[in-house]
């Protein structure tokens, strides 16, 4: 196995895909989103329970691959109990980093997250991380 | 009893054919090029390359049009496309041949051209479930305009197209019955032969979608007696941008345009305008004149190395490819269709299509992951995508060993 | 007082390009080739000749669905020549580019697409009456099928439009008004920034064909404000079967699909499907790879020399053929516009224009002879057919003079 | 000018294209028949006057080239007081030997005619030499 291709499966990343977090149907939500990678046909579903600004419960479901298991998990792990204005900030920042060549994700404080870097050896494959949280955007852009 | 994994052996002139395609010289992450994504398109050898080069470089000029030398030049070579295309889906008549972009324009020519004006509010159009987006779209696009229903006949859970169904799909409404030949992402061949039968009884035109069958069989459209196929030829080894459509004469002759412009008129005037004769009817503007060209060395290419002879080492590869597959742990084939050509669909337990084609991209093989633009059918099968591994005749045991190993690793990462 | 038979002389740059199309070492009927046929089509430079090879060779692969490198590459060199044309036109963003065959597609398009859901029985189209094919066919096509009805700007004597008559016409049904930039056939340079501004003021969408102009002059559609603009990449120097549609974000958004199929689509099942947004939505099935790879290498070679260098040397060029062709005996210019640009047509009294097309072919001249797509402008002009000659940027005084020569010939043989 | 287009160009055809015989509207004739080149817009009617099967007058208007011109010239000099099955005849195995590389056109008894045969080296211009025997053959079709 090449080290790119080591760089892109960390074991972070394969533990977060093969026992995802919050990977379930959040019933009671206020929001979610579906989001779909046409490329491909990934599909995935942000549900989001919030209170005074705060999330207090993320979930997904997903129909997809490991990298984007994987971002959903970390994602939702992320945001559980952070305000939603960070969580967006979050997400422009790494939705950034990951698109940009020129910007690495290092300044980004969770650490598991920035397992996602290797995907920008990876163009085909970028989508399949950010995905999630484009999702995210669009469940915080349905709350009332 | 045949050993089920024993290897194909290679026929000498196919053996020579891998020679041909310079892009197999090629390395991919520091690995020989495998290439295993010819379904979505095939490499083409040098012949068809040199041939549009030379074009360029020395007969290049508009068509149709002109008196001097290079626009006769590339008027001739341009028709000559026609021709041997005639020639090699032994159509009756040259003139039975359109020049499209590919099966996707091919389809969209037939809805707008053929069936919207016969099409009323109630009207049927039958396909099936394993059909390709660009014989689901058009028809639906079609509906939305016309009030006429899309009709969809199911599939086996072996990937097989319940024909009995299909057929007993045809009504008295049907406006037309297209199907898919050879399906993209299972590679089921389906009865294309009992189907034409069964909607010529019922006066049913019928549309054959070849795109995944004309490069790997040889086709008759007089002895299949179809009204309309399709295909696109940067599948069989010729240049993007440039496929067909097949028309029976008789239909093409009550079809009405489909773009306006030059060429495909015989008088403009304000107060009206006429239409040339079939093909020209349907072919507006300047066309893809070298994609012609290519056309042309293109089917020089195969028949240099004989259809039958193509088709039955692939079969054998295809069958060799399906049998390796199936005993690689942790592989999981997707449709096992009684009759196969071209394409395998695969998922595995632990890795997702996308994470296979990444990995096997490290490798140099090329596959393709995803829906392969058959939604409807992964949705049938209960999942959002597959990894597909498809042939063509450059291709040989050792690519699907090279795949096989490969796919032992991706087993080990994902466990 | 400048002598209006001097030749200009030719900038450095343009000196060595010549050397960069290969056809132009060619001979023809023994001589050298003189091609002044480049309204038709024009020539390839190598290094486009090049970049289309070198894809089939190297990097051959069908886009926007693979992970695997080939695929990988593919879309990103093909992509990238979206963002070449969109910086080439200034456009505000690379969506606004949509691929298709060329531009008799790109108006089909925006017929099907943006007006045939506007237009309801009675509304207007306003076009000219120097328009080519193109720019008149599918409008009249729609019209037949919505009762919308075509209205056509006169032209002056001297082949100008009459511009103030185009605009007098735009009323409160104009759905649409489409004006040819550079006429194919006699040259004219319409003044498209009056057309627009007018347009504008009366909240009548544009839609400009610059297949004649995109080649010989800058655009700027920001600057120009057009909703659509339309040409061909066979006509600037890049490959057969490929062009464009330049369209306004907020148009493109608002309109409904052209073909369907596979890579425009978000999501299809037999329930409903959704499309994505501009540019995909407008480009179903697998485009012309090789085509947008060569249009973004014939850019690059036009940005090489510069638009301005070689717009101001052609309005020299074409301006020298004007006056030595005035000046030759036998010979009438059908059209003497104020503002010419590309080609120059022409009769003679006695050798009709096949016969002066093929009496210059066996010098080596190409020129086209016919309607060049413009019948009712011959018309307009109570002939059936003229000879034109149309430069490029490798064209020289050297060109004009042989052309000029051989008229002489014509003029000898048929008296 | 090389041999080629001298044989295009003979004498003979020149003549007929300046002074083209019959070339006029036929007020009152039995059928006429329109038809045009689409590739370059040359546009020729036939006119004939016919009497117990046999072409009386036969006449043409056209907006052509040179060798359109003389071959509708020669055309209506040659059926005028033939029989129409004859006429017929003698336009198909015309048209033929134009289309057919092989075939020369020398067996054709009127000299003049043969002078057509130059258009065998221009293929771009066959079509002009065609086209008054396909209007001929239409007019034809439409006597009643
Ligand atoms: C002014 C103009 N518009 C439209 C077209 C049509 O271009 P194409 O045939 O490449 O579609 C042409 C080409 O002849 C043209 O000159
Ligand atoms: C079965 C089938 N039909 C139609 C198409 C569409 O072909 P194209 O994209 O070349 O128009 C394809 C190509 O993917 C196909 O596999």
């Amino acid at each position: 196995m090449n080290s790119e291709l080591k760089a892109l499966y960390r074991d972070t990343l394969l533990e977060h895909s093969r026992e995802p977090k919050n990977n379930r149907v959040l019933k009671n939500a206020d929001a979610y989103f579906e989001l779909k990678n046409p490329l491909c046909g990934d599909l995935i579903t942000i549900y989001l329970k919030v209170s005074h600004c705060i999330v207090s419960e993320a979930t997904f479901e997903a129909q997809c691959c490991s990298i984007c298991t994987a971002s959903a998990s970390m994602l939702t792990d992320q945001i559980t109990k952070s305000d939603i204005e960070g969580g967006i900030d979050f997400a422009d920042s790494l939705i950034e980093s990951l698109l940009q060549p020129g910007i690495s994700i290092a300044n980004l404080e969770n650490e598991e997250i920035q397992s996602l870097a290797g995907v920008k050896s990876f163009p085909s494959r970028i989508r399949c991380a950010t995905l999630p949280w484009e999702a995210f955007k669009g469940a915080v852009s349905r709350l009332v | 009893m045949t050993d089920l994994l024993a290897p194909p052996p290679i026929p000498a002139a196919l053996k020579k054919a891998r020679d041909d395609f310079p892009i197999l010289k090629r390395e991919v992450n520091g690995k020989p090029l495998v290439y295993l994504d010819n379904a979505a398109s095939t490499q083409k050898p040098q012949s068809v390359i040199d041939a549009i080069t030379q074009y360029y470089a020395n007969e290049n000029s508009n068509i149709h049009r002109g008196v001097h030398l290079l626009s006769t030049e590339a008027t001739a070579a341009y028709e000559n496309a026609r021709t041997k295309l005639a020639a090699y889906l032994n159509a009756n008549d040259e003139s039975e041949i359109v020049f499209t972009r590919g099966a996707t324009e091919s389809i969209n020519l037939v809805a707008h051209s053929f069936l919207e004006p016969l099409a009323s509010a109630g009207d049927e159009i039958l396909i099936s479930h394993m059909e390709h987006h660009a014989n689901i779209v058009p028809w639906q696009l079609l509906c939305e305009r016309t009030g006429a229903v899309l009709k969809v006949a199911p599939i086996f859970d072996n990937g097989d197209l319940d024909t009995d169904t299909y057929i007993s799909l045809m009504g008295p409404r049907t406006k037309l019955a297209a199907i898919v030949h050879v399906s993209n992402s299972i590679g089921t061949v389906n009865p294309i032969e009992r189907i034409i039968e069964a909607a010529k009884d019922r006066s049913i035109p019928t549309l054959i979608d070849s795109a995944q069958s004309i490069q790997h069989m040889k086709l008759d459209v007089q002895e299949l007696d179809c009204d309309f196929l399709v295909f696109s030829g940067h599948k069989m080894f010729m240049p993007t941008g440039i496929g067909g459509l097949y028309g029976k004469r008789a239909k093409l002759d009550s079809m009405r345009p489909y773009q306006g412009g030059g060429d495909m008129i015989a008088n403009v005037s304000f107060d009206g305008t006429t239409f040339k004769a079939p093909p020209y009817r349907f072919e507006a503007g300047t066309p893809h004149i070298a994609g012609g060209i290519g056309i042309a060395a293109g089917i020089d290419y195969i028949e240099s190395i004989g259809r039958d002879l193509i088709c039955d080492y692939e079969t054998q590869l295809i069958d060799y490819a399906a049998n390796r597959l199936k005993s690689t742990a942790g592989v999981r084939l997707i449709g096992e269709p009684s009759h196969r050509a071209g394409a395998i669909s695969f998922v595995m337990n632990s890795a997702h299509a996308h994470d296979i084609g990444t990995i096997l991209d490290t490798e140099g093989i090329a596959v393709r992951s995803g829906h392969h633009c058959c939604e409807p059918l992964m949705k049938r099968f209960g999942i959002s995508a597959t990894a597909r591994a498809s042939i063509a005749l450059y291709n040989n045991h050792e690519d699907i060993d090279a795949l096989v190993e490969s796919l032992g690793k991706v087993h080990q990462l994902f466990g």
